[in-house]
């Protein structure tokens, strides 16, 4: 059975790996948090000026004045540094953060990724993600594997305007794990319980490649 | 010492003409120049041009100047949570120039800084580098970007003192420091403005040499887009 | 958390090799890496590449690394506080490239922010100018500087906490905040070292992310290059 | 009598304009703070990150951790921030700086300035010296007229490595206040006391601009 939103996040939880600095962004990336292990000591950045964001609030603490990227109320834990916008882009410029977790309406074989724009419908704007999908070294995207209207989102060359270019690592969808070859192609590491390599090849429009045995995730 | 402190909102904003470049200070509803917005409604100067990094909510924020239709353009990375800036867009009734938002907030500080024109990464390859000069440095491409500067730079503080100090709170933060130095007349509104000398000079954010004017504001709604507590 | 605490200087800079890009903190003598300069005497590295605003004084600072003939290459604003220096300067031994201060200053943070080129109007029209390309932005002349970055960064701080957040004292801090961003690996010594938490989020001037070490010096000496006090 | 280097600190200090920010090079610059009218109240910069520069300290006061650019201690005012060196320099290439008084070898009619080197002699750098020229609005230099040796200081073109080009606004030697003024030419404003129209057009090499009476400075 495809994963839900919180599968997904509780897949991409077990790629984080400990000592490491995050950017997570809005939706299912926000979510990874509730599931990274307790062994697992990460720090994350909130791009509009954060590094070490704390859990949500109780109602009591709401404090107005300390929000994330998704405008949600959030808090400060003991070892949080506050800075601007201009300090947090060069954080995220200069390569200090590990690894960026977004999401995304479409990414190509080759890595590219749209997430930003659908001409003459949504104009929302590209906030951070041009600047953390140029930057990062590790970008890893959290999506359906599908559309709504059921076309495959991992695609031989991006529909959509772009959010930058062969950036892609690794992509984790309801259906499946998969990593964005160098070279180009999804290579297909793991199924979602219950989904067949059969489904996530009607699923994905872009080359996909399958080696051997294709595991299920393990997801606790 | 030349005097910086203004009344209020209305005397600081006094001298925006119409057609003025301004910029706001503020991520989301959080950190934005409050006093400042509602005085320039209640002034109803038109055709601006407002630098800033989101366009405020339908009845909040820059969305009260959008209502009033007295901003000509935006400047801005994301303005998803206003209905009625995306009509105005998509009818065309208003222009919009979209910007990643670190390459905003570094072509803001460059104004400040004096630096006409820097590289970035953010864009190349994609409909952001269309006209733009490109370059390789080290195997990767990059964009030339131009510093942005603003006839009016408009920020929110926590606190202030009277020579234009200011210490900025939380992620409140967020634009207002580069845009304090951007503007050729910055006008910061504080929550609390205090005597000379009791800002401790290691913990200021915005030294003064960067602000024109100041004044305590008042009412702050600091409305909430997401209010999101723990789930108990 | 990984462990970015160290015991001291020696293990601090241990892996340091020989050919090195360093750069070492600190505006004259004040808010320098005392600790780890004896460290890296004493260990004897040779042919390191400094990037340093000043070369210390004959008998502090890094000129204990010049006397033991360490530095190969200097990479500094003003040097006129050693007579070491010019000597190794003016017979060849040494390699130098005098860099104009806010040049260097900012070619540092650009190291640190990703930006691998600016455009900057100092030293244009002069020697600085030789070799590098010329642009005009509204009417006036610039020069393009690119990117400074290390292989190790060294800076020191007044106060520290065990995730790396650091709080400097004074002009202490100069130029070390901008190297703490551009070093692949960045040491920090600090004359105080503290539990995470300890330090107030909106006063730290360096976030954690940018250093990989931490230990708390000792015995500091805070040597004075001009002790000036007022004639009564 | 030419001035000595406290008269020429008088006289530049009537430059200073009340509320203003001012950065002071090393020596002479440096003195004119202490002959600041009490009512003119200036905010001086110094470029390695302090803005208000306060007295010297008592000698229980000293902190080796609070300096001048000079490397001199000082103290700081009600009123002073801290900053690091990147953010000092933002200061001043932005032109945030008003007014930068400075000292120099050599200054040519066309007001380039020559104060960093001499070739094969004595090379200390140019510190923050060629981000100021390039930068501030308004420079005044202050200098002695002639060199040790004799030779003047205000020439046609600099022989020395230079500065910065075409930025010197006003000098103040030990002879005379003159303007550079913009088509080119030193401007005679005033002569030092006792000091006669003669004894300056001697001293300088460059195109001397002499119109009408030629007052004395007053200093106080």
């Amino acid at each position: 059975m495809p994963l839900d939103k919180i599968g997904i996040a509780k897949r991409i939880a077990q790629e984080v790996q400990d000592g490491t600095y995050i950017n997570l962004g809005i939706g299912i990336p926000t979510l990874v948090a509730n599931f990274i292990p307790e062994h697992i000591n990460v720090v994350l950045q909130s791009e509009n000026g954060l590094l070490g964001i704390g859990p949500f609030p109780e109602e009591e603490e709401v404090d107005a004045d300390l929000i994330n990227a998704g405008k949600q109320t959030v808090t400060t834990l003991p070892g949080s540094s506050l800075f601007s916008s201009a300090e947090s882009f060069a954080m995220i410029r200069g390569g200090h953060v590990d690894l960026t977790i977004l999401g995304a309406m479409e990414v190509s074989e080759n890595g590219d990724i749209a997430n930003w724009k659908i001409p003459g419908k949504m104009v929302k704007g590209m906030g951070g993600a041009m600047d953390l999908v140029a930057s990062a070294e590790n970008i890893i995207v959290a999506m359906q594997h599908r559309s709504r209207s059921g076309e495959s989102k991992l695609l031989k060359e991006c529909t959509l305007p772009i959010t930058g270019i062969r950036c892609v690592k690794k992509i984790v969808t309801d259906l499946a794990v998969l990593d964005v070859l160098p070279e180009g192609g999804f290579k297909l590491l793991e199924r979602a319980p219950g989904v067949s390599v059969e489904e996530i090849k009607e699923a994905t429009s872009g080359r996909l490649i399958i080696e051997g045995e294709i595991p299920e995730m393990k997801l606790n | 010492m030349i005097n910086k402190v203004v009344n209020n909102a209305d005397e600081a904003i006094a001298d925006i003409p119409d057609n003025a470049t301004l910029m706001l200070g503020g991520f989301g509803l959080c950190g934005i120049p409050e006093n400042c917005i509602a005085a320039l409604v209640k002034k109803g100067v038109k055709g601006l041009t407002c630098i800033s990094n989101n366009a405020g909510v339908d009845d909040f924020g820059i969305g009260l100047m959008l209502k009033t239709r007295q901003v000509k353009k935006m400047i801005s990375s994301y303005v998803g949570e206003n209905a009625e800036f995306e009509r105005q867009l998509l009818s065309g009734e208003l222009e919009v120039d979209l910007i990643p938002q670190g390459t905003l907030a570094e072509r803001i500080r460059a104004g400040g800084a004096g630096i006409p024109a820097f590289y970035t990464p953010a864009g190349f390859g994609t409909e952001v580098a269309e006209g733009k000069e490109v370059r390789e440095f080290n195997g990767k491409m990059y964009l030339l970007e131009s510093w942005l500067q603003a006839d009016f730079a408009i920020v929110k503080a926590w606190k202030g003192d009277k020579a234009g100090n200011l210490i900025f709170k939380g992620t409140a933060r967020n634009f207002n420091p580069m845009m304090a130095t951007a503007g050729k007349i910055t006008i910061a509104e504080v929550e609390e403005l205090v005597e000379v000398g009791e800002l401790d000079p290691n913990h200021i954010h915005t030294p003064g040499i960067f602000v024109q004017r100041i004044f305590q504001g008042v009412n702050y709604e600091k409305r909430i887009e997401q209010r999101t507590t723990k789930i108990k």
